[in-house]
């Protein structure tokens, strides 16, 4: 196998987690229409830029969320699907469930940014269950952010605690959408997911073959113009 | 037949054991405190509950369920950090579950009230919340069918009513209210204020008076308002 | 086959098309939600009387529709499903047409009141094309009201032009629905309809024993309890 | 991405040879008649249009009819007395009708904008309308498979924007344009007014400005009005 160009390492260490959600929020087209899921995603908002018109949805019933809420701006009807109290912006709207998932479902949004256990060579994404017997399962609007939206884009560790890629052949723990992943954002590359096979955008701290060597598929390095 | 009522003992009466309930909210948005109170004092069991979680803490949908009044649980996110009761009855096995992704609970719900008989969506196709569905491949995507889930009471908050029951809600307190008011044979709301009818711009009633049966005015301090209904009716 | 009853000529004459809009109207209960069909049935309103507090829904996106406006109170987008400039009521509504046939294909409309070619023995309703091959199909919200509500009235001459009963046993013309008309107001007679055959509440100029001989379906009165 | 545009030509330029066009209306009320003179003019041919009825009089769509521009027409109403352009020539066999019913049409359309594969409803089931459609028996009670109408370009008319997008209407004249914006891939807005992004309610929004791609504000005198986007946006 060969990985062709081994150019692509943009920088000298792994990225942090705030250095990742610094690039994704970059990466988001200006005027886009964006989800961000709960967790490592809601970094992201803090890097959007307002020249970039970016507007936010929160599958619990509202376009154009502002920052999260502080001192008097707090108020209980006004949360995120994370259930924290946020904010509204100027041109904001509510609307109700159906509604809102009819956004999300119907494929309006432009990208949504969840993170994952695991995403397949294919992009597959499993994050919502680990499988244990004894897990109380709950899965909210991960499946229906996934599968509806234009693009998805996975903020994770590449590696577990174990050691062990979160980028796989095939995903061993239950799946929440198939073949749905576009672009998967990791501290140690940018891995461009879909029907070709895993690209890699850049890597950080590593280069292309050390990088393939943490992980189990076989990666390529995305074209230029991909970059 | 619209009611304005004065207690919320009144108000969910309507509530049988073994009856399917609705319930609106999204965390603490939207959710009608003062009816899930007035449910657990009525003393009514058997019941299949339809709330986008299985309740927080140590109040509210929790205590219907710690006092075992839940035989059936339809949600999309029961596991919580503070869903202890729930986690308790789901590991004993004396609670059922049907887990629904967020947007099939949403669009199957909305299903019911729209008179729809089943839809097929891409949500949860090729996942464990898909097997033993029946799937098809629509213009390309694999897709499951989905059935509309009825309810015999829902409960929700608004934020005001009119003297027809049209009612407007706040912010995102919005959430399942509009959808849970259609789906339900008989539909119960808390609200903050009642209105003459004619005060609110038709061009923004959220959920007409159709959908709404019984009223009662909550006080902010969450006491039930009494005799307020009569005078602006 | 025996009538049994025959003591309900309710009046001397066959009722004109006004009486018998006065007597649906009246038979409305007191709290409904009512759609009144193009043609005959819109006659219904003008009968409706406030203390029943009858709320009218237009298919093309309102609930508490008011009196067919005049004058000044022409608005080109204030109209009824006839296209009709209409009037708003304190406590009305507006909505989209997806919510609006919501309404009535949900089931929340008490009653819909319809014109018709012909009904069948066992309810089936035909009311929205002749059949004749040259004629430019048409069917608007027919199908949906016939459909959803709760119950379905149906106004109507009993008789063609040709002399015809257009109460049969079953439908020549396209059916709009199967087995939804629950009571047919005619001219001569008032009809219940159902699976357990048609029965007859009322006569207006004849007796049932003439009515029957119009009419090529078995009647029965109704019981004293349905009239 | 939203574009606010000086002259309905601009606006139109989406609809290509063969689109699929969705145009709102219900009777008068609602119909974008700048869009659709605008779309006559365009030259634009070989469409499908969706819109309740097939154009009346010698205006709007009968315009296009007659012109020979619509090779099919999706609608429930396409009979009316002065729909004689239309009827001419489907009596010539120069224009395909798929005829549905009116709610129908709306839940279709509704559907397309909601990312639905296909729905089943009771309307139509065991009637001309239903021949040749998937059937099924639902809790006792037959249904007509149906499946969602997608379109190219919707063309629709309302009160007021935002900067932003945000759209609200005027009385009946809401009907289809809210489920026509979420189906089409591009949705072209008629306005009478452009309002600063912050003085709409945001409880008040009809169509979200997700929804909306090109926005043309119309004067009362029927003209394009140039120049007001920039100004408020």
């Amino acid at each position: 196998m060969s990985l062709v160009e081994t150019s692509i390492q943009t920088s000298e260490t792994p990225l942090g987690r705030d250095d990742l959600a610094r690039m994704v929020a970059r990466d988001i087209a200006p005027g886009s229409f964006v989800n961000l899921g709960i967790g490592q995603p809601t970094l992201v908002s803090n890097y959007l830029k307002p020249e970039q018109n970016i507007t936010l949805h929160t599958e619990n019933g509202m376009l154009g969320m502002g920052p999260v809420a502080t001192g008097d701006q707090i108020d209980g009807d006004l949360i995120n699907a994370g259930k924290i109290a946020v904010t509204e912006l100027p041109g904001a709207s509510y609307f109700h469930h159906a509604d809102s998932f009819a956004i999300m479902r119907g494929g309006h949004l432009d990208i949504c940014v969840l993170g994952a256990f695991q995403v397949s060579a294919t992009g597959d994404l499993a994050n919502w269950h680990t499988g244990a017997p004894d897990a109380i399962p709950a899965v909210g609007g991960a499946m229906d952010l996934a599968t509806g939206a234009k693009d998805v884009f996975v903020m994770m560790t590449l590696l577990t605690r174990e050691g062990a890629s979160k980028i796989v052949e095939a995903c061993t723990y239950p799946l929440t959408g198939l073949g749905c992943v576009t672009r998967v954002y990791t501290d140690k590359a940018v891995f461009l997911t879909g029907p070709d096979g895993v690209r890699v955008r850049e890597t950080f701290g590593c280069t292309l073959e050390e990088l393939q060597a943490l992980v189990p598929v076989p990666l390529t390095a995305a074209p230029a113009v991909e970059r | 037949m619209l009611n304005f009522v004065d207690t919320v003992g009144e108000a969910v009466a309507a509530v049988k054991d073994g009856s399917t309930v609705m319930i609106g909210g999204f965390g603490n948005a939207g959710q009608p405190f003062e009816l899930i109170d007035a449910l657990l004092e009525s003393g009514a069991t058997d019941l299949t509950v339809v709330n986008n979680n299985a309740g927080q803490g140590d109040q509210g949908l929790a205590l219907l369920i710690k006092e075992g009044r839940v035989r059936k649980m339809i949600c999309s996110f029961p596991r919580q950090s503070d869903s202890w009761h729930f986690d308790a009855k789901y590991k004993a096995g004396q609670i059922e579950l049907e887990l629904v992704p967020q947007g099939n609970l949403a669009e199957r719900i909305r299903a019911a009230g729209a008179g729809i008989g089943g839809f097929f969506t891409p949500t949860g196709y090729g996942t464990m919340l898909a097997e033993g569905k029946e799937t098809r491949i629509i213009d390309g995507r694999g897709q499951v069918f989905e059935t509309p889930i009825h309810a015999d009471v829902a409960l929700i908050k608004a934020l005001k009513a009119d003297g027809v029951g049209n009612l407007i809600y706040r912010k995102t307190a919005r959430n399942f209210g509009p959808i849970m008011a259609a789906a339900a044979k008989h539909t119960v709301v808390q609200v903050s204020e009642i209105v003459p009818t004619g005060s609110l711009d038709p061009e923004n009633i959220v959920t007409p008076g159709i959908y709404v049966n019984s009223i009662v005015r909550i006080d902010s301090s969450g006491a039930a308002a009494a005799g307020t209904a009569e005078q602006v009716a």
